[in-house]
This record gives structure tokens, C-alpha cells and sequence, in this order.
């Protein structure tokens, strides 16, 4: 699988909520190879603290040479991306790792938890793009409040999904986990996809597992390299030894994984 | 040749002992993987010589997760010595790695004198391997014992075995976490290493406030890294004053102007770790960097910046 | 009492044997002046205890410079323990110190066992003192031999001699360019110290690849700051389990989150040095963050804090 | 003497040239206890890399809480804080260490080098507006290259003194350095206010000591804490022993000092 290391200028930037970032960038080698659920590994600036590149998934890519991220502001590394103004050049490399298994036949959910959005539309777009949008059931989308949805929700309604939403306040959508809401639609779904923190994931999965439908989930762990390399990147797996998120994920069948959280 | 100028390049080449080298810029064991995890970002036949990952006798899975954290200007890491196993090794990975023009250096570990022997035993049949580089710190592995290379007569011991059980030329890599650097360099030479190689990472640990709970599974972690750098430096000097055999500098280096503080200390040749992860053309830049030195001081070696530090 | 609640403030009161302290926050040696120098910036009354830059019985001038570089999120020094010595810090910097509600502690220094018993005989006659912190790392000094905290009697032989030389409670400051922290450790609890101190800085060196010199005139240089956190909170947390005597964290504190790293770990106070170079005010910060902290976590002492970290 | 540590929002930030840069801080009780030769020690952002402040002159300091500070980019720190948008915070401590003595009576000369130009603007200025400029020699001011130099000089005109420039590649003024245009002058002046590159102040120093005329000089050395706490920044002094440049300087008389380079 072809890798790229690009500088890449800003290109755009939204701030969804007071936390929430989306940076779009001229990365064109990278947009033309990402396929959904890939992440790229990113990092502003030349100083060395940060020192680490941070990992993040691949949330739109263009034919015009873009992608985008899709991100919240949790510390040094994002902090210093959040501040990057229109044309500096972020240090990109990717497109990396395993992406979701799109040639699944059938009807599909999916499922996006906070920042776990992110890739979901990217795999949204790609699924529609192949002619997959027929009588979907609809995306199911939680975060914490109104604002963090807004904006996406409607993006993935513009793509021709429909969409259900939850949020921890009740500001917008079912008032609770996103994850409560799989329980109507998961009799009619052939593949879950789901992204966001690990225990709503491992409820996705359980789910899933005792309905006895496919699920996919994209993990989330501290990487130093994101090529493969450092062994950092480690999740126990389910026939025992481990995964290295990097190169064996991020994304992975939910019955890879170890879910004893 | 310049191509340009039309000026004789600078000679980067350096001898580790009986191992002569291209240029002096070498990827450090365990971040740069067994070569190919790089081979779309970095040219690899431009590197003086690549270290794999260490290789035990039989693969390891390592340390539970986390295995990673970043620090200020570095990270800890527990890896836990996660290998394929030296098997696997020759089978899987080498062949990859005899098709560079690269020479292949092999990091080798073991729990036990003999497993070390057994090992360096075993490469002795692969082809493709230009040279040994034993890690006798194994910092990370929950071993009884203290490391090899923090008593001196156990990183002889070790030293012997290998040297014994192998003709291919030896490189000690020697801990840090010591509290005289220049006696287990003399330790190690007299035990028969054509050469040596520092520094291993520094023992180090980080706490997670919020859970109360080491930040590493396995508590502490290797520190590498920038900021390790002025250790690395210092020790390399002081061994460096205590040996006659080479020394490979290792430890935060991450610019070309990283590499000639450690050559001006004394080191033959450098090693490039942490900073492959974060700059994946760290040392193609340190290999290019080192010619445009080279040239802006009208020196025709790379050699003749060895040991060059003026110390009154 | 919490103005605002009500509810009553919590205890951060600590014990370094028989010393106690308002609170777990001082200033390291050496990094603080003799405390005026920070009286415009820094509310003084609000620490736990100021330390003072290190003493020795004659005034030294220290050591030509340059002195200090910075590193990557570090900085090395070689001051050369630069000092007014003895006498003077008696007549000119302890009146201004005598003032303060805050406890001084005198870090001391020297370059025999009998200059640092003959210094803490001296401060016993001093009003005004309340413990004597003994500098037993020194890498910064060209003494003929090794350092007194790197060899586990001469570390003995130092902690004895102050110990029967004063009544003022004794912490001993250890050297982190060791092999075995706790094993020094054990050894100067046993000759009698009433608390350590840990880590002096890491023994570093830079190159200025220009002039192809050190960039410190003394070569070595003693690394200090963020880039050394790791190092000295693994070598707190061995220290902390090697002995019963309290135990006060040092290197790179900078936030309260660090400060807590360090309790967690077994530290029953702390010491902020190079932070209050590049943020004076780091020391009270930190108190007014434990205080925050505590609450955040309904504890009502930081005591609770202190070797909390679970481990298994 | 009081000293301040102030969070200095940017509200004005000239290019001179491509890496030289004026950045004027709100930082009121800096502006208002600053003396001429004082310094200020500066951080931008939260990283740790670059970790200590750097210290500069205090360029101007005026009535409106404002100052201002020049300086070349030479590194980390100033690449930083010439990066710094308007409005974006810088930490500031000062104002610090020993100023120029502005009580001597007399004709004077104000020399300046390359950045050294910085604190003598303000010199200037208060000398002025002591009622100081009657028949004044002129201002000696010294650069690389033209560009440097056209602002500056402007200003010192306009303060009311004459201006002769020196540049090492002749584009404008004399071509060479800027202390051989000290030798007509030095008859007439009894005071000369130097700083620049030392090798530029050790020659000055010498003629002056050479013509009898008191000489002050403004040095440079690493500090990390600029409040005379880690004795990092010495200076050898002519009677032995070190000065401590953040305390006992950064102006000092050139007698005080070791010119032994
Ligand atoms: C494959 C992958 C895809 C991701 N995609 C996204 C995304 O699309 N949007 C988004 O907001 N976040 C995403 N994350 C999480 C994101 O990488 C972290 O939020 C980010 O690294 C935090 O960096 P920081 O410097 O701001 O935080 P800090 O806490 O200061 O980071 C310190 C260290 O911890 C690591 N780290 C901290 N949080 C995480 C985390 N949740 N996962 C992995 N490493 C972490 C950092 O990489 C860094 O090495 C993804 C993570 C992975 C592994
Ligand atoms: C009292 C005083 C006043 C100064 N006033 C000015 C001024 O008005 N304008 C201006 O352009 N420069 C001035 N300087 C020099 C300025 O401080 C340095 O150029 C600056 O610190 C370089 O930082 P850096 O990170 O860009 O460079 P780096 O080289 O990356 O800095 C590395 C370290 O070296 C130190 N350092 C590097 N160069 C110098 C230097 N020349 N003097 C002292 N320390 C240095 C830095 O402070 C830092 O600790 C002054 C220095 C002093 C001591
Ligand atoms: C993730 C990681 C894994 C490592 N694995 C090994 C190893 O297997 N064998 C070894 O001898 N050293 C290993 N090291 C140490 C490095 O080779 C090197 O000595 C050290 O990191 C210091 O160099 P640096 O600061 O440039 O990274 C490892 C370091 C890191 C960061
Ligand atoms: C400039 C400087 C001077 C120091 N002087 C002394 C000293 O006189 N005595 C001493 O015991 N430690 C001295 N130290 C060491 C510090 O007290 C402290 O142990 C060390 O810097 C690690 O802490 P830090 O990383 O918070 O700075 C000095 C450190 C620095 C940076
Ligand atoms: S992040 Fe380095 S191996 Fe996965
Ligand atoms: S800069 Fe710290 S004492 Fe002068």
C-alpha cells in the first residue's frame, strides 16, 4: 500500500464548536489514495514538544487534491493544529493502515460516537459513491451536545442518508447513548460500522455479536510511528497476543478484539 | 563528484571495526522496524547501514498496552522486546533486506549468556548480515535480575560468548543507566567488541494523576529522544576517551547538527532512533546535511571530523 | 475555609521528619537565589520552604563561562557552585530570609567530609535555619575524584558527619548518575539523614559544532528542566520503596500535574527548579493547583496523596 | 527596583527586513518603571521548546503603556515570537538589570550595531527629552545591509539627532565599519553610549580608553532567569571575578569589563 509524507497547506478551517476543529489540506497524493477508515499521521510546527505526530483519521477526501480532518482539541498536539492558520503547511503523512471492508452486500448502519464521526463520512460518501444508498437504515450519530452535531448531521443527510442522533444533554436527538438506538435497527442491517470511544464501541459490539451481525470497529491507541515500526501501538487480541493498530487496524472485526474494558 | 561543481564529493565512508560503511548514519534498533515499514518514505539504500529490531531466539510478544507515552522533548517506551524471533527472522524479514545495498546490522537479546551465544551462533549461517550489535541493557523485560550491561563482569561474560560465536564483526550496545560509562566500555573492548554503541534508552517512568496508575503497563519505560540528547553526548565522549575500538553514537539525534556534535565527541558514526518516528527522513537529511558540511569546511573526510572537539 | 464555600480548606501540611512544612511545595537549589531575587514576582509566604542556593565555607567564584545552554526542553548548567559562602549568607542573605514565614532550608556543600561538618557546625550557630539540605552530587566541580553520592560509603561518611555535626533536621540530596538509586539510598538513611532529596541534575554536555568546542568552558554541564521528569520520578518512586524516611521529588517539575506525578509516586514534597526560571510563579501555582486538586477529588489532606499510585 | 511580570498582548508588529522585527507590547508597569538599557525577558506560547525567555532590549517605552522590542531572528525563541499574531499574549518580565547612567553631563555619542541599535532609541529619546540634544555629535549607527538601517536612522532624525550610517556592503552610508566613524567625532564628545557585536564594543571601549572618555557598553550574554538567580549569565571582569550581566549589567562601564578577545 502506497505511503506518502506531505507538507500540506491549509487549505480551510472551520471551527464547529469552541473545541472542535476541521482543517482542510492540499494533500494530493494522500487524498488520491485514502481509502475510508484510514488515518494519517500529522504534525504542525517545527518545535520538539510536542515531539510525536498525531494519528487521525482520514474524515473527507477530494478529487481536488483535499482532505480533511476532523478533530477536537484535548491537548498540546491538537491545540497547536487548531491554531494553524489558512496556507501554513502540516506535515502529513498516510494515507495509513487498514480501512473499512466496504464490499459487504446489504443493508448497513452506521454508528459515530464524538470525533469517532470523523471516518464515517468518508465511508459514507465511498458507500453512496458505489451505488449502496438504497433504503438505508439511518446513521446513528451521539456526542455530547447540539453543537458538536449540527453541522454534521446535515452533511450526512446531504449525502442521502438519514440520520438519528443522540446526545449525552439532550440538546439534540435521543436524549442518551447513541447506542440505544441501534436496538430497533439492528434486525435489519446486514454490516455495522462504528467509530467513537471504546465503551460505546464494545457495546456496539456485543450487540452485534449476539445478534450475530458483522461489525466493524475502528480502534483508537497512543501510536509513535503509525507505519508499523515502534510496536507501540498494541490492543489485546481476541485469540490471545496483540494487535498493532497501526498496521492491523484501525480498523478491525469487533471479533478480533478483546473487549474487557 | 558534484554534479554542479564538478568538485569530488566529500568521503562519508567510516570503518566500525572490519565493517566498512558508506556514511556514518545508521537507524537505531526498534524504530525503523526491519526496514521495509520505511521503504515508501525513506530511500533506504542511502543509509550507512540499517539495525533491526532487537531479534530474540524465540519470538515475544512484549508488554501489555500502553506501551508508549510522550514526555517533554521524548518519549518512554515498553515495548517489552516484542520480536519475531530470530527464525522468523531469516526466513521473513532478511531476504526483503539482502536486497538492498544496505548493509543489514542485527540487534540481538537474550535472558541468558547462552541465549546470546545460541543466537549469534545461529546468524552465523544467514546470509546478508554485515554485523552483530548485542543490546545488553533490556531495560523493559522484567528480568530477576539487573541488566547485563550495569555490572561489568556480566557485559564481559556476554561480550566473550558472542565474540566466540561469531565471526562477524561484534558492536556492544551498552546501557545508561550506569553510574561509570567509561568502565564498562573498557569492559567490553577487552572482552573482544570490535565496537560499541550508545546509548539504550534511559530508565524512566510517568504517572497518570487521574487514575493514580503508572502510565505504562509495565511501570517504567525506556526514555528516548531529544531530550536525552546531552547524556548521550556526554557518555559517548567519555567512552569514547576510554576505548580504542569505534564508537556509535546513539540518543536524540535528530538533525544533521545532532550528528556532528556526537562525531565531533568521538563517534565514529551515529545512529538515528526516536526521530525516525517523527521525521521519517531524518537520516537521509543527516546523510545530505553531512556532505553540505563537508564541503562549506573544505574537508575532504568525513573522518576528519571525528573526535575533532578542542577541550582547552 | 473555602471563602467562597464554606467548606473548610484542605490540609496540605507535610512532615520531612521532624520539619514540618505548610504545604509540599519548595524551590530547589540554586534555582531561586537566596530568595530575594524573586520577592517582586512571587509571593513568598505562600511556600513550603525556600532552599537556598548552595553554600560552601569560602566564597567560590564558580566557573568561567559560558555557563548554561539550553537543550531541548532542558538547559544545562555549570555554574561551578558560585557562592558567597558561609559567613555572607549569614551577615547579608539570611536577615532577608529571617523575615519570611517560610522555612529555609540551607543546601551546603564541599569538597571534603570535613568542610561539610565544619559548614553545618557553622549554620548551627545561625538563627533563623530550619533544616540543612547536604549537596552530595556536585557534577558540576572539577574535583580530582568521583562524585560523594555516586559511592555508597562516601555518602555514608558525608550523611554521618553532618549528622552528628548539627541538631537541624539533615536531608540529603542524592546524585542521579548512578547505577542504583536505592542502594544510596538505603545507605544514607542508615548513617542517619532524616529525609533525601532527589534528583540533582543529569551529568550532560553539548557541542558548539562551529568551533568545534564544548559549549560549556567547564565541558560538563549538570541537565535540568522537563526533558529529566521521566528519570526522576522512576528514580524517586525506587527510592521511595527502598527506605522509610520521607522522600522529596525533584527534576522538571513545572505544573501541578507534575507535582502530583512526584506525591503519587511516593514523594512526600517536592522541589521546583528550573520552572522558576521560565515561570516564576510556577511554585504557586502548584500549591494553589494541590489545593484544587484535593478538592476536585473530595480528599481533605494531601498526606492521602503521597506512594498512592496503585501498581497492580 | 520594581519588576513586573506582565501577559503583553501584540498590538503592532513591523517587518524591517525579512528577519529583522518590532513588535510593540501592552505591558503598562513595564512601560512605565522602564529605564533606558533595561531589558525585558520574553516567552511566547506554552511549549517547552524553546523552554527559557529570551531577553531584549527595551526599544521604546511610552506613555501609553505601550514598548517595544527589535530583534533579528537568529533562532527558536525569535522565530516564535515573530510568528506572533496581533493580539496573542507574550509573558514579559521586567523591566530588568542596570540601564544606561543618562546623568552625565556633556556632548555624547550614541553607537550602535546591528540589533545593538535597540535600547539606544530609547536612550535617545529620554537624553532628548532631558533636554540633552543641544549641539549634539551625531548618532553612529552600523548594519549588514541598508535595509536595516533606513527605518531606524529615520527615527533618530526625527528625535532631533543627526545620523551618520555605516554598512558592511557600502549600500548605504560609509562602507565599513561603523566605529571608524567614531575617530572624527571623539574629540568633542565626553561621553560615548555603545552597544552592538562585541568586537564592535571592545573597539570603541579601547578608543575610548585610549581618548580619555568614559565609555558605558551594553553586553550580552545566556541568561536563564534575568533576575540574578542562576548566575549563568557571568562576565569576566577586569578586576577579576565575574560580573552577573542581568544585575550588574547589561550596561556597564567599559573599565569594569575584560576585553581580552
Ligand atoms: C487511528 C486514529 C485515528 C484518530 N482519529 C481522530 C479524529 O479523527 N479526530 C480526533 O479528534 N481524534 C482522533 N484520534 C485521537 C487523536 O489522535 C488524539 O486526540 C490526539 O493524538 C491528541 O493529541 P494531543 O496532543 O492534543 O493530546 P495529548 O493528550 O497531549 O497527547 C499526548 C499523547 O497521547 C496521544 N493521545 C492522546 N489521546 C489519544 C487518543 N484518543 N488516541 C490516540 N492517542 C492519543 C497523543 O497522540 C500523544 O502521543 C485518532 C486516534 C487514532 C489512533
Ligand atoms: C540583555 C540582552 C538584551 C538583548 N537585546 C536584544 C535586542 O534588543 N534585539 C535582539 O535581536 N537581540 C537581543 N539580544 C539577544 C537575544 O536575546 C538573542 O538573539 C535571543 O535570545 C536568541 O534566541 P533564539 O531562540 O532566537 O536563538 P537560539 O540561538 O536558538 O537561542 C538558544 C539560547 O541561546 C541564547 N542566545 C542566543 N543568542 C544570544 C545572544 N546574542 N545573547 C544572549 N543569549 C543568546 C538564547 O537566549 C537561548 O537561551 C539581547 C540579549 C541580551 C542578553
Ligand atoms: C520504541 C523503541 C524501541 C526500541 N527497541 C530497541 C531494541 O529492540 N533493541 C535495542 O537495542 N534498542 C532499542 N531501542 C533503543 C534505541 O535503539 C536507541 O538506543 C534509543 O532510543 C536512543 O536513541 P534515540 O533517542 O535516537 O531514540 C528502542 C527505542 C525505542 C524508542
Ligand atoms: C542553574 C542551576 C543551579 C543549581 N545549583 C544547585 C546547587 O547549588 N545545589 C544543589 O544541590 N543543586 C543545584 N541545582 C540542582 C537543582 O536544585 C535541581 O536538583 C535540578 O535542577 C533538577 O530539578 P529541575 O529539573 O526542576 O531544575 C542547580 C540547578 C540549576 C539549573
Ligand atoms: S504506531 Fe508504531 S507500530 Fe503502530
Ligand atoms: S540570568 Fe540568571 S543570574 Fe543573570
Amino acid at each position: 500500500m502506497p505511503e506518502f509524507q506531505e507538507k500540506s497547506p491549509v487549505r480551510g478551517r472551520e471551527q464547529l464548536t469552541p473545541d472542535v476543529c476541521r482543517l482542510t489540506l492540499h494533500a494530493p497524493k494522500i487524498a488520491e489514495h485514502a481509502r475510508p477508515g484510514q488515518f494519517v499521521m500529522a504534525r504542525a510546527g517545527a518545535t520538539l514538544d510536542p515531539l510525536l505526530r498525531r494519528p487521525f483519521s482520514i474524515h473527507k477526501a477530494t478529487g481536488d487534491g483535499l482532505i480533511s480532518i476532523l478533530f477536537k482539541v484535548v491537548g498540546k498536539g491538537t491545540r497547536l493544529l487548531a491554531a494553524a492558520a489558512e496556507s501554513v503547511e502540516i506535515d502529513l503523512i498516510g494515507p495509513l493502515g487498514r480501512g473499512f471492508d466496504t464490499t459487504v452486500a446489504g443493508p448497513h448502519c452506521l454508528i459515530g460516537g464524538g470525533m469517532g464521526i470523523a471516518p464515517l463520512y468518508f465511508l459514507a460518501e465511498r458507500l453512496m459513491r458505489a451505488g449502496r444508498q438504497a433504503s438505508n437504515p439511518p446513521v446513528l450519530l451521539g456526542a455530547q451536545t447540539q453543537a458538536e452535531l449540527l453541522l454534521l448531521a446535515e452533511e450526512f443527510t446531504e449525502l442521502g442518508y438519514p440520520v438519528l442522533t443522540a446526545t449525552d444533554d439532550g440538546t439534540i436527538g435521543h436524549h442518551g447513548f447513541v447506542t440505544e438506538l441501534l436496538d430497533d435497527i439492528l434486525p435489519e442491517v446486514q454490516q455495522v460500522y462504528v467509530c467513537g470511544p471504546m465503551p460505546m464501541m464494545r457495546t456496539v459490539a456485543l450487540k452485534c455479536r449476539a445478534a450475530g451481525t458483522p461489525c466493524q470497529v475502528s480502534l483508537e491507541t497512543h501510536m509513535a510511528c503509525g507505519l508499523g515500526a515502534c510496536l507501540g501501538c498494541t490492543y489485546p487480541a481476541s485469540g490471545g497476543g496483540y494487535l498493532h493498530v497501526c498496521k492491523d487496524g484501525p480498523v478491525c472485526s469487533a471479533e478480533e478484539v478483546t473487549w474487557t474494558l | 563528484m558534484d554534479p554542479l561543481t564538478g568538485a569530488a564529493s566529500p568521503d562519508l565512508r567510516v570503518d566500525i571495526g572490519p565493517l566498512r560503511l558508506r556514511n556514518p548514519v545508521m537507524t537505531a534498533s526498534g524504530t525503523f522496524g526491519y526496514g521495509e515499514e520505511f521503504a515508501s518514505l525513506v530511500n533506504l539504500n542511502r543509509l550507512g547501514a540499517i539495525i533491526v529490531k532487537g531479534i530474540s531466539l524465540e519470538p515475544r510478544r512484549g508488554n501489555p498496552p500502553p506501551r508508549i507515552i510522550e514526555t517533554a522533548c521524548g518519549m518512554l517506551n515498553a515495548i517489552g522486546l516484542e520480536n519475531v524471533g530470530v527464525d522468523r527472522f531469516i526466513t521473513e524479514k532478511l531476504p526483503f533486506l539482502r536486497r538492498l545495498e544496505t548493509p543489514v546490522i542485527v540487534n540481538i537479546l537474550g535472558d541468558s549468556i547462552e541465549e546470546y551465544s545460541r543466537l549469534a551462533d545461529k546468524l552465523n549461517y544467514a546470509r546478508g548480515i554485515a554485523a552483530l550489535e548485542v543490546n545488553i541493557s533490556c531495560p523493559n523485560v522484567k528480568k530477576g535480575g539487573v541488566a547485563f550491561g550495569t555490572v561489568p563482569e556480566m557485559a564481559t561474560a556476554v561480550t566473550r560468548s558472542v565474540r566466540q560465536a561469531t565471526g562477524l564483526p561484534v558492536i556492544i550496545k551498552l546501557s545508561p543507566n550506569v553510574t561509570d560509562i567509561a568502565l564498562i566500555a573498557r569492559a567490553v573492548e577487552e572482552a573482544g567488541a570490535d565496537a560499541i554503541s550508545l546509548i539504550n534508552t534511559l530508565l524512566g517512568m510517568a504517572v497518570d494523576i487521574r487514575t493514580r496508575r503508572p502510565r505504562l503497563a509495565n511501570i517504567f519505560g525506556g526514555l528516548s529522544g531529544p531530550a536525552i540528547k546531552p547524556v548521550a553526548l556526554r557518555m559517548v565522549w567519555q567512552a569514547a576517551r576510554a576505548v580504542s575500538i569505534p564508537v556509535v553514537g546513539i540518543g536524540g539525534i535528530t538533525t544533521v547538527e545532532d550528528a556532528l556534535e556526537f562525531l565531533m565527541a568521538g563517534a565514529t558514526a551515529v545512529q538515528v532512533g526516536t526521530a525516525n518516528f517523527f521525521r521519517p527522513t531524518a537520516t537521509e537529511e543527516i546523510v545530505a546535511g553531512l556532505e553540505e558540511f563537508l564541503r562549506q569546511e573544505d574537508l575532504s573526510s568525513v573522518r576528519q571530523l571525528i573526535g575533532s572537539l578542542k577541550t582547552e
